[in-house]
């Protein structure tokens, strides 16, 4: 945990003290979001902003609590179809539908939790990985899946039975406000008499133990929470893109979850959006190009383990101008 | 009207990087490339360009890819679309953006049926065709008992449960199936179970490596040297390629092309040898004769307009080396022959990619589903 | 030193209390049929030769290990079957031979970690971290305590062993627990930092229970009122040092000809 | 007697922490010495930084006359220096024999495992379990066992006596007496003023980084005050 | 009659799955090697199976290297390989916290992975039984192909002896100890990056030999690994992560228990292995043959 854990020292740290640039940033970085569809492709954009959720849920638990979680894909891809059968086949507005992913989400998190979080490190990993599989071949054969074919042609509703979300700027809005209430709850629980505790037992379990906190409940909290807002990307996503597959349930999506993190900046706010970003341009980029697309997405890893391991945003920080900025 | 853009823009979507790249993969590019070159590089007088992506088996990437050709690259029409999530995901996108999908390289029958598309054309294959070409073509040829290794998933039921129709139907017996997980890599358990049940064909109902390993297993089991046939019921010529004649010999399968059939497909073949160094299974040449046939459509209606077009898909016949004749029913089914072929011993094939013998032609209106029966409500109107 | 006048006070009650402890590993007793009572406002040394089981008992007397059989008692409930966490939050906390700090927080968090629970601020997710700062003051005296005050921002790993031995028995009594279990509090200290320990064990006796682990004779003579040793697993001699130490098979077995 | 170890203008960091600053000494052949201090003066660092495990690292080392600045650390043992952590650093997964004979023997004159299970009967009664399933003093004792076996010609020992009951301290130090009637030069790193004031041939006392005393056993008593001022005794 | 099927179907059934147990456990042994020493969950372990079956094939391919050739040369080959790997990036990672060597690899196998596709496709490629061990024989109860009976008396003898090389001798002893505590070991006098390079070499080559065992049996596909890998973890953490013997052991038993499945209720024959490894772990949290942490 060494290295993990220093980086959380030095970064979480400041968040604390945001100073007046960094609420500037802030402020100049929702405003833009807000503008962005001006400029840049919506469904773009919105699946964007799934995948940068779901990385910062993932990042919820890797980040702040050290523990590493192969299974994710789980949760996201879980929510989907959750979301989009409601939607689809019990005709709930989408607001409901999301809510139903969430919950759905988060009680996959209580079982799969259940069981991981009596391991730690890569342990934890190893029963994830091990337990996301067996909701994949669930997911492969249950009949409201639709196995292979996916849940086709989700309708994204009306919100509130009011706005239509079929166009796409409503349906821009209403993710990006989804996306920021999901970060602002992220922000909140790190940054709580919660999230301090979740640090010590990173630290030293036994310590904690000792001191009388029960670990398994506070480990088994921030994994449903994680799950729960991992659901909320997921969920998000099946709107968005109107069907559900079982790509987003398969160990690649959880394995591409960690690049985004990793990519960006383990336990930093904003690593993950970038990381996030970043992983999802690729893909789009490589599609149409020449360079075959796993190739690159493994040597990406590789570099980001061996080259910059604090990821964008951890390098930012600690280099000179970040520091300067008051990171 | 006329042509939008000044271009006519083609888009081949699929699966390059991920298990169905050598089913259709970059091949499918290079088929549709050659049948653009082949029809003289215009249409209605415009400029033809083939552009191509990998969605890496991923429906949002593939949905994405979609709507930025069509919203910015003014592509026109989309085909190929291995992988039925991204086939069914871009064809329902498509009738949103009225753009016209030919669908070469997707199984699902979904496709014509329930999700139909007035805009979206299933050309080369389907789960259906192929179990009319081996479960009824083959009881005919004596192979009226069979027993099934299932792919456990709605894929593997829906060929399992075609085939065993058609079995039935023409009188042969089913004398029981095991349904394996996806992706198991050893059959031996499966296979004795076949082996032991003494049906004398064992169907295949699975794609891909699940396939080629359970084949491979089988002759090392001395399945087929002990008098039982072996049925693959999704599998064409580039997986037998990989397999080899040692281990495939005497599989039976069906495909809607083989290149060594007659001397029109064997140039065909020849060609696209030159361009890639393989033989075209039916998801290449299928490719090609999508290719071909939208732009005598565009030729046709004067427009690449979705909607003149496909009108004129779904009236004209067609006639290119992969189809003679096919037609194409108002659910968007392109209706041609399959064929039932069988893999040869390694010393009977001297050509390179000479590997099957042609045992039957399952005409086409034998082999797709009646229009009126596939839920499509496209086809009562 | 204070002892004999606190001696003559009533009989302090006890608070935590042992009865036939036995702890097996494999077909090794680690601890065989001990029998312990803690008093409140007392200091109880428990010493013994290495491997004697001292730890082993600290370990079942905290249920980080469960006992093969017996049954322990904390202020008249029996907790025999109860979880770690439990047992502390029931007031019997300790401290670890090897000592365990956070090792990537400050000195301040530390300590504030520890003050979390019992002030009821540890599960509030929809807090902001701010409301921590109602700990400090009491935090702050805490340190004080422990002479740590310099070193207050400073990340706990950058102190050297003994401060973090100090940190540690600082984020013990943050717990202000009942029964307080020590486990060599002066290992690895300089002289000048056992005299201050040693006083603070002294003070925080008032109030509350204490049962430690030390192989320093000198400071076991001067502070501790009942002494257990331990041998191989049981019960050698007990009573106060004086008694224990003129003990032959104490001074054996443990002491040697080193004289306090 | 010869220098056996010679150190010169020694300064080491941990990563930007700057801890040694300059450290002089010299430990001739046969000798005990020991390093008083406070906590955290940087004793156990320029043990480590003498080994080599801590490499960032200047100033001079000389062992045996040889430079030890550009030796690896696994061929530090071979030239003759072993080291006993503070730690200890008694490996979980091997046996208490495993562990003992863990380390390659590099010359001879080492203790044999009769001797050493001789001079610690706990460690020969437990030679089948685990390492770490061993209680604290006893892995002290094995940490220190197992350096014995090697054949080093010099000990780095790194407050042997921590945590240890006093019947086995005392025996640690006639082991230590034993030791140096062969000949063995040792370097101790002790809090434990009175056991350190029984053995030891010449103190080093450290402050902030830097040696800042050095006197034989000899002068103990007129050394009194000061180190009173320095270590608080 | 057993259980509803016939004794000599059942017991056909059983050798089966010892077969199949055999990858497995030649498999989750060079995992547990690598996890057991360097603390790194090889992630490319399948990748490095996967090589070592291409290795044998392009052997043949482009050299006329026949099987047994190939049955030594691609270990080594794949080996060293991984002694590079290791030397060069791994190496880097062990001061770090685990969760790096699992990225690293996991970046590596999708490399290894990608590239092979890239080059080969993804249906694969053929490759033969050697001739001597072609054809079967019947033993009564089954036909037992001639060279399944072999993948399992080599599978056997690979176990035991890197078992015997890692618990009883002193390379051994060195290997375990420099797990926990490299520095200290290299300052006894052991060159423990050397060390670290041989066992992930080792494991690395173990890998490959299973790959090469399986290259007549399966299809030598460049996505032959990514599906075993996933139940491979399973088995080493049902074992005990880090337990030779419990690899070793859970490898054959999961084996069986997976073939007998794949009789009982076929369905459910590849999740089997992680239901049993969520009771394990409700039951024995450390695996079967796991210290405890
Ligand atoms: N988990 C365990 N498994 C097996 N044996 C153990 C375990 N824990 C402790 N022991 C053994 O039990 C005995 C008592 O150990 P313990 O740690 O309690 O001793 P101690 O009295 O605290 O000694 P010290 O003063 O040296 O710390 C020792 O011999 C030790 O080897
Ligand atoms: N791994 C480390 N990283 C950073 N700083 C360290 C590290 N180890 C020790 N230090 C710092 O270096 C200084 C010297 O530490 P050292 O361990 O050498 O002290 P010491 O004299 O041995 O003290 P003690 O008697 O407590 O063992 C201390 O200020 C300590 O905080
Ligand atoms: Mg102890
Ligand atoms: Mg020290």
């Amino acid at each position: 945990m060494v290295e993990l854990s220093e980086k959380m020292a030095t970064n979480v740290q400041p968040e604390r003290t945001a100073s007046m640039i960094q609420v500037g940033l802030l402020v100049v970085a929702v405003g833009c979001l807000a503008a962005a569809p001006l400029f840049l492709y919506p469904i773009f954009l919105m699946k964007l902003l799934c995948f940068a959720l779901f990385a910062c849920a993932f990042n919820l638990l890797l980040g702040y609590t050290g523990l590493l979680s192969f299974g994710h894909a789980t949760f996201f891809g879980g929510a989907a179809y959750f979301t989009a059968h409601a939607v689809k086949e019990w005709g709930v507005t989408p607001e409901i539908g999301i809510l139903i992913g969430v919950a759905g989400a988060a009680l996959l998190g209580l079982v799969v939790g259940f069981f991981a979080i009596r391991r730690q490190g890569i342990y934890f990993a190893m029963i994830t990985l091990a337990l996301g599989q067996m909701f994949y071949f669930f997911c492969l054969q249950a009949a409201f899946t639709h196995g292979e074919d996916g849940i086709q042609s989700v309708p994204r509703g009306h919100l509130f039975g009011l706005i239509d979300l079929n166009r796409p700027t409503s349906m821009y809005y209403f993710v990006l406000v989804a996306f920021l209430i999901g970060m602002a709850i992220i922000w909140r629980f790190i940054n709580s008499p919660f999230g301090m505790i979740l640090k010590s037992i990173r630290e030293n379990e036994q310590r904690a133990i000792s001191l009388g906190y029960s670990v398994r409940n506070y480990k088994l909290g921030a994994f449903v929470m994680s799950a729960a807002l991992t659901g909320l990307a997921g969920g998000l996503k099946a709107l968005v893109f109107q069907f559900a597959t079982l790509t987003d349930v398969g160990w690649q999506m959880s394995g591409e979850v960690i690049l985004m993190t990793l990519l960006g900046g383990i336990g930093t706010m904003i690593g993950p959006i970038v990381g996030a970003g970043l992983v999802v341009t690729l893909q789009n980029y490589l599609a149409t190009s020449d360079f075959p697309v796993t190739i690159v997405t493994g040597i990406v890893f590789m570099a980001c383990v061996l080259l910059f391991r604090r990821g964008i945003v951890g390098e930012f920080y600690t280099s000179r101008l970040g520091k300067k900025l008051g990171f | 009207a006329d042509v939008s853009d000044g271009k006519v823009k083609i888009g081949i979507l699929n699966d390059q990087s991920g298990v169905y790249a050598d089913f259709g993969g970059k091949w499918s590019y290079e088929a549709a490339k050659m049948a653009v070159e082949d029809y003289g590089g215009q249409a209605a007088g415009a400029p033809v360009e083939v552009v191509t992506a990998d969605h890496q088996n991923k429906a949002d990437i593939a949905s994405n890819i979609a709507r930025q050709w069509y919203d910015t690259e003014q592509v026109d029409s989309i085909m190929e679309l291995t992988s039925s999530s991204v086939g069914l995901a871009v064809q329902a996108l498509s009738k949103e953006k009225k753009k016209i999908t030919i669908n070469t390289g997707a199984a699902t029958t979904e496709l014509t049926g329930k999700q139909c598309s007035p805009y979206g054309f299933h050309w080369a294959y389907d789960t259906h065709s192929l179990a009319v070409g081996t479960g009824g073509a083959l009881v005919k040829q004596g192979g009226d008992s069979w027993f099934f290794l299932t792919a456990d998933y709605a894929f593997g039921y829906s060929l399992e449960e075609n085939t065993a129709n058609f079995v039935k139907e023409n009188g042969g017996t089913v004398a029981g199936s095991v349904r394996h997980p996806l992706g198991t890599t050893d059959y031996s358990s499966f296979l004795l179970q076949a082996q032991s049940s003494g049906a004398k064909v064992i169907g295949l109902a699975n794609a891909g490596l699940d396939t080629a390993n359970a084949i491979k297993q089988a002759s090392e089991f001395g399945i087929v040297a002990g008098g039982q046939r072996l049925a693959a019921l999704l599998f064409t010529l580039a997986e037998v390629h990989g397999l080899g004649l040692e281990a495939a010999q005497g599989l039976t399968l069906t495909e809607g092309f083989y290149w060594n059939r007659d001397e029109e497909s064997a140039a065909f073949g020849k060609r696209f040898f030159d361009r890639t160094g393989r033989m075209p299974n039916m998801v290449h040449a299928g490719t090609y004769s999508a290719v071909t046939q939208y732009l005598k459509a565009i030729d046709k209606a004067g427009t690449d307009d979705a909607d003149a077009v496909s009108k004129a898909l779904h009236e004209m016949p067609v006639n290119d080396v992969f189809a003679k004749d096919g037609t194409v029913t108002a659910n968007g089914r392109m209706v041609h022959d399959m064929y039932l072929l069988e893999v040869k011993k390694p010393g009977e094939s001297d050509v390179a990619w000479d590997y099957f013998t042609v045992l039957a032609t399952i005409p086409g209106k034998d082999a797709f589903i009646d229009p009126a029966k596939s839920g499509c409500d496209l086809v009562s109107q | 030193m204070a002892m004999s006048e606190r001696q003559t006070q009533p009989d302090p009650r006890v608070v935590l209390s042992a009865r036939g402890l036995r702890r097996d590993f494999g077909g090794f007793s680690a601890v065989k049929n001990v029998d312990l009572d803690v008093h409140h406002a007392r200091v109880h040394a428990l010493i013994g030769p290495n491997g004697a089981g001292k730890t082993t008992v600290f370990n079942l007397l905290t249920k980080f290990l469960q006992p093969t059989s017996g049954t322990i008692t904390l202020l008249g409930t029996d907790i025999t079957n109860m979880p770690p966490d439990k047992v502390a939050r029931m007031g019997l906390v300790r401290s670890f031979q090897i000592s365990a700090v956070f090792p990537h927080l400050t000195v301040l968090d530390n300590v504030r970690v520890a003050l979390q629970r019992p002030n009821n601020l540890a599960t509030q997710f929809w807090k902001p971290m701010a409301s921590l700062n109602s700990l400090n003051a009491r935090a702050d005296e805490l340190i004080s305590m422990v002479g740590l005050d310099r070193w207050r921002d400073g990340i706990a790993a950058d102190l050297s062993y003994g401060r973090k031995r100090a940190l540690e028995i600082a984020t013990t009594l943050a717990l202000d627990p009942k029964v307080l279990l020590l486990d060599e509090p002066m290992a690895g200290m300089g002289q000048e930092d056992v005299g201050v320990i040693a006083s603070l064990i002294t003070e925080l006796s008032r109030d509350r229970a204490i049962l430690m682990v030390e192989h320093n004779l000198k400071v076991v003579a001067n502070i501790c009122h009942h002494v257990t040793v331990l041998q191989r697993g049981e019960i050698l001699a007990e009573g106060d040092y004086a008694a224990v130490s003129q003990n032959e098979q104490v001074r054996v077995a443990y002491m040697g000809t080193e004289e306090a | 007697m010869k220098p056996l170890l010679e150190v010169k203008g020694l300064n080491s960091w941990y990563g930007e922490s700057h801890v040694l600053h300059g450290v002089d000494m010299t430990v001739r052949e046969g000798e005990m010495i020991t390093i008083l201090g406070r906590n955290g003066v940087g004793k156990s660092t320029t043990l480590r930084t003498i080994v080599g495990i801590l490499r960032e690292r200047k100033g001079q080392i000389l062992f045996d006359g040889k430079d030890m600045m550009t030796v690896p650390l696994h061929r530090t043992a071979h030239a003759g220096i072993g080291f006993v952590p503070e730690e200890r650093g008694i490996f979980a997964t091997l046996t208490v024999e495993e562990n003992l004979m863990l380390p390659p023997v590099v010359a001879k004159g080492g203790l044999s495992l009769e001797e050493i299970y001789g001079l610690f009967p706990n460690l020969a009664e437990r030679r089948t379990s685990p390492g770490t399933k061993l209680s604290g003093g006893e892995q002290q004792m094995l940490a220190m066992a197992r350096i014995l076996r090697t054949g080093v010609k010099m000990l780095l020992l790194d407050e042997p006596t921590e945590g240890l009951a006093p019947v086995i301290v005392q025996r640690i130090g006639e082991v230590l007496k034993k030791l140096k009637e062969r000949g063995m030069t040792v370097l101790l790193v002790e809090q434990n003023f009175r056991f350190a004031s029984k053995i030891a041939d010449r103190f080093y006392l450290m402050d902030h980084g830097q040696m800042v005393a050095d006197f034989p056993v000899s002068e103990l008593p007129d050394q009194m005050p000061m180190l009173h001022k320095v270590l608080g005794v | 009659m057993i259980f509803g099927i016939p004794v000599q179907a059942f017991l056909g059934q059983l050798l089966i799955g010892l077969i199949n147990g055999s990858f497995y456990a030649l498999l989750s042994l060079g995992l547990a090697v690598i996890f057991g020493l360097l603390r790194v969950i090889n992630f490319a372990h399948g990748a490095q199976y996967m090589l070592g079956a291409f290795v044998a094939f392009l052997l043949l391919q482009y050299f006329a290297i026949g099987y047994w050739a190939a049955l030594i040369l691609a270990p080594l080959i794949v080996g060293l390989l991984g002694a590079v790997i290791e030397r060069t990036m791994l190496s880097r990672l062990y001061n770090l916290d685990p969760l790096y060597g699992l990225l690293f690899t996991f970046g590596l196998a999708l490399t290894i992975e990608g590239t092979f596709r890239y080059l080969y496709g993804a249906s694969g490629q053929p490759y033969a039984a050697p001739s001597w061990l072609a054809g079967g024989t019947n033993l009564g109860f089954m036909f037992l192909p001639n060279y399944r009976g072999w993948v399992v008396v080599v599978s056997l003898l690979a176990c035991l002896g890197t078992w015997l090389l890692i618990e009883k001798t002193k390379l051994g002893s060195y290997l375990r100890a420099a797990t926990e505590n490299p520095v200290l070991v290299q300052a006894f006098g052991v060159n423990v990056p050397l060390l670290l390079t041989f066992t992930y070499a080792l494991g690395a080559g173990l890998a490959a030999f299973a790959g090469v065992l399986a290259a007549p049996v399966y299809q030598v596909s460049p996505l032959m690994g990514t599906n075993l890998i996933i139940v491979v973890f399973a088995v080493v953490v049902v074992g005990g992560m880090g337990s030779i013997m419990g690899a070793i052991v859970t490898g054959y038993m999961l084996g069986i228990a997976e073939g007998l499945t794949k009789v009982f209720y076929p369905e459910a024959s590849n999740i089997v292995i992680f239901v049993i490894m969520a009771i394990v772990l409700l039951l024995r949290p450390a695996g079967l043959f796991g210290r405890d942490a």
